[in-house]
């Protein structure tokens, strides 16, 4: 399977002319030029050499790809959705109600006071918790240097806590794969602007400790910050609010089945406690009389998106949320947690830490990149490789509730035939694939971004 | 009634004895013995939310949507609306392309990985630029990430963005939360006639400045006329330029490259989305010399073993995965999903059809403007400039109440000052011109 | 303005460049020296079809369809409305399944065939019969094509084809013209009370009679509670008993089986298709005894060359391609697709969920026809029976002024006699129960 | 690539319960009982078992094979084409505006005097265009038996004036492969109905006499009935009409593009001449005083289908045309014979009959057939085979305008990598496809026809 690059099958430049002055035109313009019919079988020819969701089990921890409810499209699709943010707000009532209403379910769901809708994926929204908090210190003229973050969170966490130009003081886990309470002790101090926490965490470990937690944090005047990407495994059951975080961000791209497209759009809404609320970003949705319209908030941290972050995604989200209702919610949580302690019972693997969650960390043997390449190999996809650290060669494996036995029967089979293998046969992985294990290196080492610099290379 | 299997979630495909039977493999009584949470934490109360069948979801959601009013919108300001082939839908809709992954497995996705190529190839082709990520979020994100590439590559002592004076408000906002952990600081430069004023501009240059921003068009629909100038104002301060501009005017208006521009950043989803809310796709590309500070990723090519060309996400050594607090940005997911719908639909105009929608943006607002301008009461367009889509306009009743006596009749334009309001227009409102027109001449 | 490169169908690849190389290699200077066709029939007038933009012909196509009404419909008879899951358009539309093919070459076409056949199978299931074809255009012409079957297989000497007195007229009409090449006549049983009158039917019972059709529910949307005596009737003289039914009430519904059928025809795109303008989808379903006078095409299990199962068309031998005039019917091109699509709405049903919409036909039809019997002269249900979907209503006013009024109203309802209305509802106007109910009270 | 029945993945059967009386309903129902994530997996994976137009080149001889523009689908699933056909007139405007514009246009591409839209399919054209023909003559007191085919037609041709009670009298054709006009002047009499003809024929060639051939018919009292299936040959360049048919159908699945849907939904529109326009089908669209309604021609022959027809198939016709107008209608035309001339020319195959139009029949050394399967495992889709029998082995390839040079020298490769195999190799094939060579034989010897009949099979 391989498929020529679009300037490959055909490509034209033409002169650019208009009405314009030409110094303030360009000369000319060359793009590919091809009629229907040829690009409707390049696309369809690029879509075959693809692995989603819906060609089977997909994994990857950390990640939670979830079946996307096909109605949801036909929502966000929906002619009355395709609007302007600057109508009046008269003519735009349908809009507003459902921000309002998304706000107001994912607030319950988390057990939060408010919430915005406006950053465009996670790591948006832990940005823009993390402003909040800021702003929160700030208002109370309390500077603080320091974010804590655990040692096996996700990347994004430190990046984020860096950009808003904290120091990022890293957190050892204890023997049991949690936050080590004695280390947390020593770490926090009126430096702490927040504690970043993943729970359950990123070996899908609950933290028992979390009001033990919170209280530490809070004594030392911090703030608790929870990181929504495994909110799928406490759906109904337990909340951020309730655990004593103070500010959270939704994956609704994970928790709430929008569809990753590839690596993206997400949206990553924040919610806060009360005392946060004045800080969210500009604008935010409230009920008026009869209506719905948008405002500042008193002391907002103005805006993290030119506009209020990637609506067709926040409409199937609410779309998801509506369909489910809490018992289907509950039910999710409960499935996507047998699910992963139903895998990790039928695999050969060692999974050192537990109980676990709806996702489990298993330990493989040789390089958990090669094993992986080698899954391919058996048609199912991957799990998530070389992370936590905390588990040597890590597999960290995250099933979600789409799937049901048989899938995860075929799983297990996967993981199990691989760990069988000799390492010569792992490392030549995958043979059965589109593409074979293709050179990351020289990628790097001598990158080619764009046909240009294909062209450029072979001349 | 037959009794429906008590599924919980319509999305667990678990039967009952299929649940049954897992909960015996994993040897629990219930699904509850698997959650280790503490009771103090455990939530035992409701979210008091329905659930509903996928048809009453829709109704409710549709209802929902249904008040938004059917009013014809003159609008833009970063936000366009243009017709989006059928092309589009049909192939990005495909669930190869819709649906739960990324890239992590290059060797099974090379299919949107080459789709990714292949738009950050197009925009190397419009900018004039060597390198184009595969997406920002949008153009106010994308701006504030130039910003911070400028601060981590400066070679000058400064701290200062400049950026002008007419500049979106939002995306002034969203540029100040991304500077906000860093020394930076945003300043603004004036303008003359909705152009850099480029004699205020040079006199404010000094060593302090890391980078300097300007749009083309400009917040106001206006061409920018001064790009060179700007270009080597900020070059002979050894600051960056930034361009900020949006994919279809990209096609006519000068290339970015031509006029020095070391970072482009802007708005692309104008090609494949059309009007969303304000749901966008950023565009970035820039300078080879700053690769390695580039935020967000970069799929690149490659070879698999067998010798085949093949594509994977490269340089992530800049991402968070790898670098944690030294990572480029904390950008993750991303717009992929826009940029492939941004790459058919620039592939379905072809070269001539990119650039004669372009040069429709520039007669269509040239046009109405003219139009605009004989009725008795309202001055267009403000600014002596070529136009690109939208302009500004000049009432002399109050922008406010004309705006509103226009919502009345149907139109929804943007008020931009107390005798200004601002009117957009592409091939998607151009049969309701007319009707505009005469609405105006109404209430004007 | 660039100009467009001289491209002629919009859908035709060729570049200039590519056309030229090709007239070369066929060795003509021009496209127009390939047609072989006499001076004297050349057309060389112009259709006058102007040619458009993607864009102006959905406006223009928009345009047009928007001069439909927004009327709430109450109508059935035949062509029924019921939600349509957003799976079925995901699914159906991808372009594996909605483009130009047919399976003649099965090694490349499993997935169709097999989606065939699980149709196939889903039909036998419902119905209680050995075999169901693929599809059939419509009910329609299904029972016109269970007629011509009843001719080839007769063990009677007969040519008599006895249909309810009761049936929709276009049914009667089509059934008529598709047995006019035949010595087939049709003739009309009496019915008592939207029921056959199985006396008067006894009393008909002949040696001449063919085959005896009856429906189930009946155009007024009756229950027919005789089914096995009519069954019983045709087997006592040799005669073939086709039923004719639709594929929701069938999942409720006495099994055709067990009342005798020979052969089922009957409307299938209740699931899936919704309202189109009265586009359906015959379902067609028999014993075995006649499976090689089946009409139309069938899938068929087999094995490829490796051993496994694979699906091919079989039995072509019953086909034009093959057979000729001495084909079993004409039917070629058929409405595989919507098979396709009742097939996935009927999976995502599965048997629960389809048994309840086959309830709500029942006790939508029931709660309804109660509501509208409580109005002030007006009748409800006409009939003494039990309905499915619709029924009908006796109005003291004229009913055509009744529909009259009730169209001003936005209400839609079928007129079916002087002083009779019928109703039809299903989920999909549910929510507008009450509004026709207060609507009918007004002009009754 | 092997995908379990859904029976095989999960069924169940259902007490039947509801307010009816017991002996009105059946006991139980056996079906699938699969959740949404697993359809959407099941079906995906079959959609990927099929080799279509958007794959590749499909130049099945007869079939035209068009692509079909996406923009089609939008308009015919728009929300205000989904009506009711018994809505009063005054609220279906819109649909019967369409239907008579469509009626419209057709007449002028055929040169036709009156076109219905009912029939379904082409055959269904082919009954309804005969019926006419007979209610034509029977109403002039003209009782005919025969309808004259030639040998090379359409098998439904056959199986059509059989349906509607006519002898079939074959007609040989001459050694240019057209009609042999002596033996036709042999065969017409007063006992012929109509003669029925492709032109171009099943050969791509264009008949010359055909005036002459039509003088003859109507001379001998009867109609001249045109088979639409190579209209694409003569877009804007020659009209049936013209040349002297009296009936004709269109294949619009054919020539304007609608998708067949592995074989169905089509649509056969009939035009007629002025003379034949009250025998119609019932109803009619017509214009009115600033609007259209339906009426019932004057002597119709009655309905052919339970409704108007395949009314989404008709939608998606007529914009094709509406896009395409004169010069996009003439120009496809134009490729597609330009198209069909061009891969001629590059095949090493013997092709008999000249010059064609958008199609031409190759005659292949080994058995047709084979060559077919052969050709599949070159990745792109076989020409019909073994048909007209006027060529040996016949390989009848219609490429149709959608191709560019480069697919049709990928599809000549195909032709003559074959043509140099090895007879075990060509028996051998397909190799490289999801199912090798299917057992036909068996499948008719011992049909199994359901999943039920495959478990009983197996029991």
């Amino acid at each position: 399977l391989y498929e020529p690059l679009l300037s490959e099958k055909n490509s034209r430049e033409v002169e650019v002319e208009s009405d314009l002055p030409d110094d303030l035109t360009r000369d000319s313009l060359e793009l590919p030029d091809l009629s229907e019919p040829e690009l409707a079988r390049h696309y369809t020819r690029l879509s075959q050499m693809n692995y989603g969701v819906e060609s089977g089990p997909f994994p990857l921890g950390s990640c939670t790809m979830k079946y996307n409810p096909k109605f949801t499209d036909d929502v966000a699709a929906h002619p009355k959705a395709a609007t302007h943010p600057d109508r009046p707000t008269a003519a735009r009532q349908g809009t507003l109600e459902l921000r309002y209403q998304l706000q107001d379910v994912l607030g319950r769901i988390g057990g939060m006071d408010a919430v915005t809708l406006q950053p465009p994926a996670g790591a948006a929204g832990e940005f823009t918790g993390i402003l909040v908090a800021k702003a929160y210190h700030e208002s109370r003229g309390d500077e603080r240097s320091e974010v804590i973050v655990p040692d096996s969170a996700h990347g994004t966490n430190f990046a984020t806590a860096a950009m808003a130009g904290y120091d990022v003081v890293e957190l050892p886990a204890d023997e049991d794969g949690r936050v080590d309470v004695e280390a947390l002790e020593a770490a926090v101090s009126e430096e702490t602007a927040a504690l970043m926490l993943t729970n359950p965490n990123t070996l899908g470990l609950f933290e028992r400790d979390i009001e033990h937690i919170a209280d530490l944090v809070h004594d030392a005047g911090g703030l608790l910050y929870y990181d929504g990407a495994n909110l799928n495994a406490l759906l109904g059951r337990a909340r951020p609010g309730d655990m004593g975080f103070d500010v959270m961000h939704y994956n609704v791209h994970k928790t709430f089945a929008t569809p990753h497209g590839g690596g993206g759009p997400g949206a990553g809404p924040v919610g806060v406690t009360e005392d946060l609320a004045e800080f969210l970003p500009d604008p935010h949705v409230r009920k008026t009389n009869g209506g719905f319209e948008e405002y500042t908030p008193e002391r907002s941290i103005g805006t993290v998106h030119g506009f209020g972050g990637n609506w067709q995604v926040l409409v199937r989200a609410y779309a998801y949320i509506a369909r489910l209702g809490d018992a289907g919610l509950a039910d999710a949580s409960a499935k996507a947690v047998l699910n992963a302690n139903y895998l990790a019972s039928q695999i050969d693997y060692d999974i050192p830490f537990g109980p676990f969650h709806h996702e489990f960390v298993a330990s493989a043997d040789e390089d958990a990149a090669d094993v992986a390449k080698r899954m391919l190999d058996y048609g199912v996809h991957p799990p998530t490789t070389k992370w936590p650290e905390a588990v040597p060669e890590a597999l960290m494996t995250e099933p979600t509730e789409v799937e049901n036995r048989r899938s995860l029967d075929q799983l297990a089979t996967a993981f199990d035939a691989v760990a069988g293998e000799d390492v010569d046969t792992i490392e030549r992985a995958p043979e059965n694939t589109a593409a074979r294990r293709i050179d990351q290196v020289s990628a790097a080492r001598s990158p080619r971004l764009s046909w240009q610099a294909l062209d450029a290379d072979s001349e | 009634m037959s009794s429906n299997d008590s599924r919980g979630s319509p999305y667990a495909p678990h039967t009952t004895a299929e649940t049954a039977a897992m909960l015996d493999a994993v040897g629990v009584d219930s699904e509850e013995d698997l959650f280790d949470i503490p009771d103090a934490v455990r939530f035992d109360g409701a979210f008091g939310i329905p659930e509903r069948s996928e048809r009453e979801t829709r109704r409710h959601l549709e209802a929902m949507l249904s008040r938004n009013e059917s009013v014809v919108e003159f609008l833009g300001r970063g936000h366009y609306d243009h017709y989006v082939p059928s092309l589009v839908d049909a192939l990005s809709l495909r669930s190869e392309f819709l649906t739960s992954y990324t890239q992590y497995q290059p060797e099974v996705a090379q299919g949107f990985l080459q789709a990714l190529f292949e738009y950050q190839s197009m925009l190397v082709e419009l900018t004039g630029l060597d390198v184009a990520n595969c997406s920002m979020y949008d153009a106010a994100t994308a701006l504030g990430e130039a910003a911070t590439l400028a601060a981590r590559v400066r070679s000058v002592s400064g701290s200062v963005v400049l950026v002008p004076e007419l500049l979106h408000e939002r995306r002034r906002s969203t540029l100040e939360n991304y500077v906000a952990g860093t020394d930076l600081t945003v300043e603004s430069y004036p303008m003359a006639d909705a152009n850099a004023d480029i004699d205020a501009l040079s006199d404010r240059m000094a060593d302090d400045v890391v980078m300097v921003y300007a749009e083309n068009p400009t917040v106001r629909g206006t061409v920018e006329e001064r790009l060179a100038d700007i270009g080597a104002l900020a070059d002979d301060h050894d600051a960056l330029f930034c361009l900020g501009t949006d994919v279809v005017p990209l096609a006519l208006l000068q290339e970015p490259a031509s006029v020095g521009a070391d970072v482009v950043v802007g708005e692309a989803a104008s090609l494949g989305m059309g009007y969303a809310d304000g749901m966008g796709m950023g565009l970035f590309a820039c300078d080879e010399s700053f690769l390695r500070q580039v935020p967000g990723r970069l799929v690149g090519a490659s070879e698999d073993s067998a010798g085949k060309r093949a594509y994977t996400l490269t340089l992530q050594t800049r991402e968070q995965h790898i670098r944690r607090e030294r990572a480029t940005s904390n950008i993750c997911t991303n717009q992929a999903w826009v940029a492939l719908r941004t790459a058919i639909h620039a592939a379905s105009l072809g070269p001539d059809g990119l650039v004669d929608l372009a040069n429709d943006c520039v007669t269509g607002a040239r046009d109405l403007a003219d139009r605009v301008d004989s009725i008795q009461g309202i001055r267009a367009p403000v600014h002596d400039r070529h136009h690109v889509r939208e302009f500004v306009a000049h009432t002399d009743q109050p922008a406010q109440a004309v705006a509103s006596d226009l919502a009345g009749e149907g139109f929804a334009v943007h008020v931009v000052g107390e005798h200004e309001i601002q009117l957009c227009t592409t091939e998607r409102n151009e049969t309701r011109r007319d009707a505009l027109v005469e609405a105006l001449e109404g209430v004007a």
